[in-house]
């Protein structure tokens, strides 16, 4: 691909994302695109797995996903990804419920709603390894997150396994009990800014800007002063909530607001192990193409050059130059 | 000669008609041809092959992990949903199409609530259907029954005040009561309208059902689809779409076949109204 | 006694008068034609005798009673065009007129007769479609039948449900002049041979003069534009026929065509059976 | 008297067709208490001074951070997207119904493949066209386009046919070529049939309108509605929908207005067909 | 050189013979009536004429020339139903006969007129309008007027594209007879005033004699059920009127009614002006 001038980045609404919407509407990704003698489009796509499957098809240069998902999709659709934002790690923000029930081991033989495949899935399938049952152990429904929430109100709901702002809306019910989150595998379901491996080898710019906006804006998200403040309300309101809601939110995130921190968590040895897992479930369930004949088909490579799988077919890479320039105000 | 009066010739008929499809896939062909050139693992357009493999191992291999046929247990699923629904939406519609066609209180009463009704877009208030009827089988069911019992209605009501009032007068002088004017004098000659109503709301009733297999399910055509959806498995989701297609089109075909064979008379008293 | 008495009828719709000042008297066995220019409320008229509509004014007694206020099975109706059920066959036409009236659970329950009650039944509508001239068509439905055997039908479905009064709105008003005269010989002939008063509407004066025993002429006596329907319309005359037609004088008729055809199965109108010549 | 006979007195006549409106509006206050009492924070069944808040909020406040009104934003997003796809359907319906209704070559090239088309769920497409079209407004209009326009045509292609023969023969007896007969003869009489069969598209119309800004807008009554559907925010969706049908209504209602205006011969034409 | 002419014309629809061997050559001006049974192939016949079918065999010549493949302006037609445009006015119906067959580029382009053109044909079509009695609802819609009255409209229509050869497929087939009476005068008088040769199919015999100055009789002259549809009608009767009548005796002829009443813009057929006296 020859260098280009022009990119869109397609984001959902999740906290962890929010900061892209906030960085557009005040003039962040301008900045940045500017001095870089760019142009990106920051476009907002209200149905998750929709914004995948744009990006796969080719319609966006970058997009934010988590590690589960950018390996299911796009990587093993072909399409070479590369994860250049470590951007946090749900610490909290993805959990399993039970209605009156207070053991996670309670939930056998339940029937459970989640999103099939996505990473309430995954988190389902570690919750019950913790406990030493398997999937066969309870039964899967799979319900759109856009109703979870009314779902739950339902007599036929008695577990389920979402994430924020969902779960905090489940919880307000005093029958739910949170018997299982995401801060019990930390470091696990990782929420990623990813690009397009050829597009970002052909202009490096668009990543550099990426990093750039990224970091001046969690810089406010983060800040306690007035306007981080206005930052974290209008960020609260664009997803739907309030300030306490999304902070409430934020409390449950491991945002890596110092692109150091996040350059080290890329280059650490347990990103290894948890791609690992990850792609083991994919396995299983065979989302790593029908005729897989094992898990090492796709190629993971790590930041410290070192691949999972397939080292012919790396269609999954990690790296740390983006944040380490940041890091290093290289930007 | 003008274009109005220029008849394709017999033999050319069927091709004629056959071409669009011809031309659609062909476009598919080369459009998949290019992608798969440019990404061999490319998801969105897939190649026959691939399709063919998907459709083999959806609609013709006992799958291992559940140890049935996907396809059969998703169609079995969707169609049982679809019947119930539309057993419901027919039985109401008959009951109060006719009271509100016939009946000046029911009329009074239910014509204007079902107008309006008719025009509460569904999707949009599922929570309260939830809480009212559950996630399970009844909500789905629910939701079909909601997006197109209003219209039935509506069209049940109309055809039955379109009978000409003379019969209504014909059929008291013979000494009908409102039950036996009902009975045998509307009812015959709404059913075969009802089928026409009937085929119109086949469309909207797979929407909704799709649109209710998305939301909560185990099986069905709609979940399939949602379902795959979440890795692109387009591979998948073209061949059931096609197959909800011919389904629909077959139940069309089957509606236009009841009309004929169960309301003989149907057919040349609409031709010589 | 006078089977119909019209009391002083008037009949308004919100500021129109359609109606006004009515009076009548029409015996048993009457055969009255009504004739007068269009939109004069001759159909209003009708309604009235068939408690389609109430008069505004006045009272209408059938057979010394008020009128009931709904129609029901004393007074048969044959209409210009609607009047047979599409989606019955000649025969379920005719016998269908039976079916509502019976009494038995069967009947109130489903409009249907079963057994005995459905024999009998069949028997009087087999005897009413021969009489008609409709004996070859008993399987088809109103659709495939001409205009004229379609008005044949609906006169023996009326008949069948042995009302005490019929009326008629223009029965013939459709059908081509050759149909009509040969139509006109079975209509003398029922009115002959069965207890029937009639009260036809008709725009063709020559068929009242041809059929009736009495001819009623409706007609707004002021008729100025600037009054704008402050009057109606009233009975500005009334002829008895003379000689004196009485029911048992049939053989003295003679249809208005030139070669009256003998009343058979195969009518005129039959589109499978027609044959003319010049 | 018989129930069909039995008319109600004219004053009763409005109350009656409220009383219906006023039993929901009633259960729902009551299941609403009931509700509340138990759990002063539900969100399901929000109470009236709570919808009446987020009214006030949505419709009636100027949003500090975008310095405009919620709901006249989502209202003119979603209108505009009607109001261009509808612009696109009929012109596609008129051009190709009357094309397959009168040209006996376009009817056998596309009578079929639009039959069939017609059957094709465009919810199951979804990503294709989405991938084909983009993310932006011209996905949300061609999603309704795609929705609507296969059933207009075959209604258009129908009504077309069903002018009688003779007509089509005199014109060409008055001289008309094909085009000023489509023109002077066939058109004007497809157009108020149109707008008949148009009200009956405005109920998908939303519908797919609300499916397509679920997915991708940043604005829309449908945006809206999927956006606070998360939290349960039924105080908001509650006006919303309550809205939605409002203009639905309006728009069924407008429809007929025009058909009464913009053709004053067509009700009779139709009475005395 | 006869204006049209037949000359061995058959009709068959897959086995079914229509029509066959048909030969016969009508003068200019003359006005030839086809009666015949139902079903015996007069409409088929007509719709020949018309260029909507095509003979299975034989050729029909105009005017010495073989008949165009599709319908065209020289020839004009009134069917029983759907004559007229229900969308457009009297005067627009009027209109849309010159408008349709302007050669200017509105007239192709939009099938309209402007100017002095649409001047000259609005003058013509008043006249036309009134010449069929209809001035006096100009404005008014199809669905407004009586049947009588559309058919009258029909004529006009028919007749301001100046047809060669006028075709009338049971025109007043649904007419009543006081309005068919009336409507014969009218037929008469506008034969007589232009140049214009009728070809009427008829169901009414007295109707035919009445009219035409030559009456074709169609039948089959085989008629057994075996047959099955392998022969078809033909020309079994072909009679000159007699006296002759010409175009201008006009004087001589009176309508069918005993009073015939004058042509003017108030016809018994208008439903607003009717007023009728036994
Ligand atoms: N429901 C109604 N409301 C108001 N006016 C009515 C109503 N029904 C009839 N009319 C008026 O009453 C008058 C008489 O109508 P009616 O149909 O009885 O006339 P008619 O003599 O049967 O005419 P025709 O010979 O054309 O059948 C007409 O002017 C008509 O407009
Ligand atoms: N398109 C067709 N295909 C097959 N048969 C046809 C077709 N059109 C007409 N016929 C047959 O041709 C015969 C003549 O029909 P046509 O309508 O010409 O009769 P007609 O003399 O006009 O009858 P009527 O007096 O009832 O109008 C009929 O038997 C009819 O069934
Ligand atoms: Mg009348
Ligand atoms: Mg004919």
């Amino acid at each position: 691909a020859a260098p280009k001038k022009e990119f869109k980045l397609a984001w959902t609404i999740y906290v962890g994302w929010m900061p892209w919407q906030y960085a557009a509407e005040t003039g962040i990704v301008k900045k940045w695109a500017d001095k870089y003698g760019i142009k990106i489009d920051v476009v907002q796509v209200n149905d998750y797995v929709e914004s995948i499957n744009q990006y796969t098809a080719g319609g966006f240069d970058a997009l934010t996903v988590t590690n589960m998902d950018a390996l299911s999709t796009p990587a093993v659709g072909g399409v070479d990804t590369t994860a250049l934002i470590v951007g946090d790690f749900s610490n909290g923000n993805d959990a399993v419920i039970l209605k009156n029930k207070g053991k996670l081991a309670d939930i056998k033989g339940q029937k459970v709603n989640l999103v099939e495949f996505s990473v309430s899935h995954y988190l389902l399938a570690r919750a019950l390894s913790s406990v030493g049952m398997k999937e066969k152990d309870v039964k899967v429904v799979n319900t759109s997150d856009a109703d979870m929430a009314g779902a739950w109100k339902t007599k036929d709901v008695t577990s389920v396994v979402t994430w924020n702002p969902i779960v905090e809306e489940v919880m307000i019910d005093k029958a739910a009990r949170k018997v299982f989150d995401s801060s019990q595998i930390p470091g696990e379901i990782i929420d990623l800014t990813v690009a397009n491996t050829e597009t970002l080898k052909d202009n490096p710019d668009f990543g550099k800007a990426l990093a750039g906006i990224w970091y001046e804006t969690l810089a406010l998200v983060v800040s306690q002063s007035p306007e981080g403040k206005a930052a974290r309300e209008a960020m609260g309101k664009a997803s739907g909530t309030d300030l306490a809601g999304f902070e409430a939110q934020l409390a449950a995130t491991k945002l890596f607001d110092q692109p150091a921190a996040a350059s080290a968590f890329t280059k650490g040895a347990e990103i290894g192990a948890t791609m690992d897992k990850v792609r083991r479930f994919l396995f299983e369930h065979k989302l790593l193409g029908n005729d897989a004949k094992s898990v090492d088909v796709v190629g993971i490579e790590l930041a410290d050059g070192k691949v999972l799988g397939d080292k012919k077919n790396v269609k999954f890479r990690f790296t740390d130059t983006y944040m380490s320039a940041a890091a290093a105000g290289k930007l | 000669m003008r274009m109005i009066n220029r008849h394709p010739p017999k033999g050319l008929v069927l091709l004629l008609a056959l071409l669009p499809f011809f031309l659609v896939f062909l476009t598919y062909v080369t459009a998949s041809a290019i992608r798969l050139a440019d990404n061999p693992a490319d998801k969105l357009l897939p190649a026959l092959s691939s399709i063919a493999d998907a459709i083999d191992r959806m609609a013709f291999t006992v799958n291992a992990r559940t140890d049935d046929i996907l396809m059969l247990v998703d169609t079995l699923a969707s169609l049982e949903r679809l019947a119930i629904s539309l057993a419901i939406s027919i039985t109401l519609a008959i009951v109060a199409g006719l009271a509100i066609g016939l009946l000046p209180y029911p009329r009074a009463l239910f014509s204007t609530f079902v107008d309006t009704f008719s025009m509460v877009p569904p999707l949009a208030v599922l929570p309260i259907l939830f809480i009212t009827v559950g996630l399970g089988e009844a909500a789905k069911i629910t939701l079909i029954t909601i997006g197109i019992t209003p219209p039935l209605i509506r069209d049940v009501a109309m055809r039955t005040a379109d009978i000409p009032r003379q019969q209504l007068v014909k059929a008291q002088t013979l000494g009908a009561s409102t039950w036996t004017l009902t009975l045998r004098v509307v009812l015959p000659q709404v059913l075969p309208r009802l089928i026409d109503s009937l085929r119109l709301q086949i469309g909207p009733a797979w929407l909704f059902l799709i649109a209710a297999e998305a939301i909560a399910a185990e099986a069905g055509l709609g979940y399939r689809i949602f379902l795959v959806r979440r890795y692109l498995a387009m591979d998948v989701i073209l061949p059931y779409v096609a197959w909800i297609t011919l389904l629909a089109f077959m139940m069309d075909f089957g509606l236009r076949i009841l009309q004929r064979r169960a309301f003989p008379w149907f057919a040349d008293a609409r031709a010589s109204a | 006694m006078s089977l119909i008495e019209v009391c002083n009828v008037w009949k308004e719709y919100g500021d129109t008068v359609v109606l006004e000042q009515l009076n009548l008297s029409i015996e048993q066995r009457a055969f009255v034609a009504l004739v007068g220019p269009s939109g004069c409320g001759k159909t209003t008229f009708l309604k009235m005798l068939l408690s389609e509509e109430l008069p505004s004014r006045g009272v209408i007694k059938l057979a010394g009673e008020d009128l009931s206020a709904e129609p029901t099975a004393d007074r048969g109706v044959v209409f210009q065009k609607y009047s047979v059920f599409p989606h019955l066959t000649v025969l379920g036409n005719v016998m269908v007129g039976a079916e509502l009236q019976s009494q038995s659970s069967a009947g109130k329950l489903f409009g249907r007769m079963f057994g005995d009650e459905r024999q009998t039944a069949l028997g009087q509508a087999h005897e009413l479609i021969a009489a008609v001239g409709l004996s070859k068509a008993e399987d088809k439905y109103p659709a495939q039948l001409s205009g004229g055997m379609q008005q044949r039908l609906a006169l023996a479905q009326a008949l069948m449900a042995r009302p005490k009064v019929l009326l008629l709105d223009e029965p013939f008003g459709a059908l081509d002049p050759g149909i009509r005269a040969d139509i006109h010989v079975l209509m003398r002939k029922l009115w002959n041979d069965r207890t029937l008063t009639i009260v036809m509407v008709t725009h063709d004066l020559s068929e009242a003069f041809r059929l009736a025993t009495r001819v009623i002429a409706f007609d707004r006596r002021r008729n100025e534009p600037s009054d704008g329907g402050r009057y109606g319309a009233t009975i500005t005359r009334d002829l008895e026929i003379w000689p004196k037609r009485e029911p048992t004088a049939l053989d003295a008729f003679k249809s208005g065509r030139d070669d009256p055809q003998p009343l058979s199965d195969e009518l005129r109108d039959d589109p499978a059976k027609t044959g003319m010549g010049p």
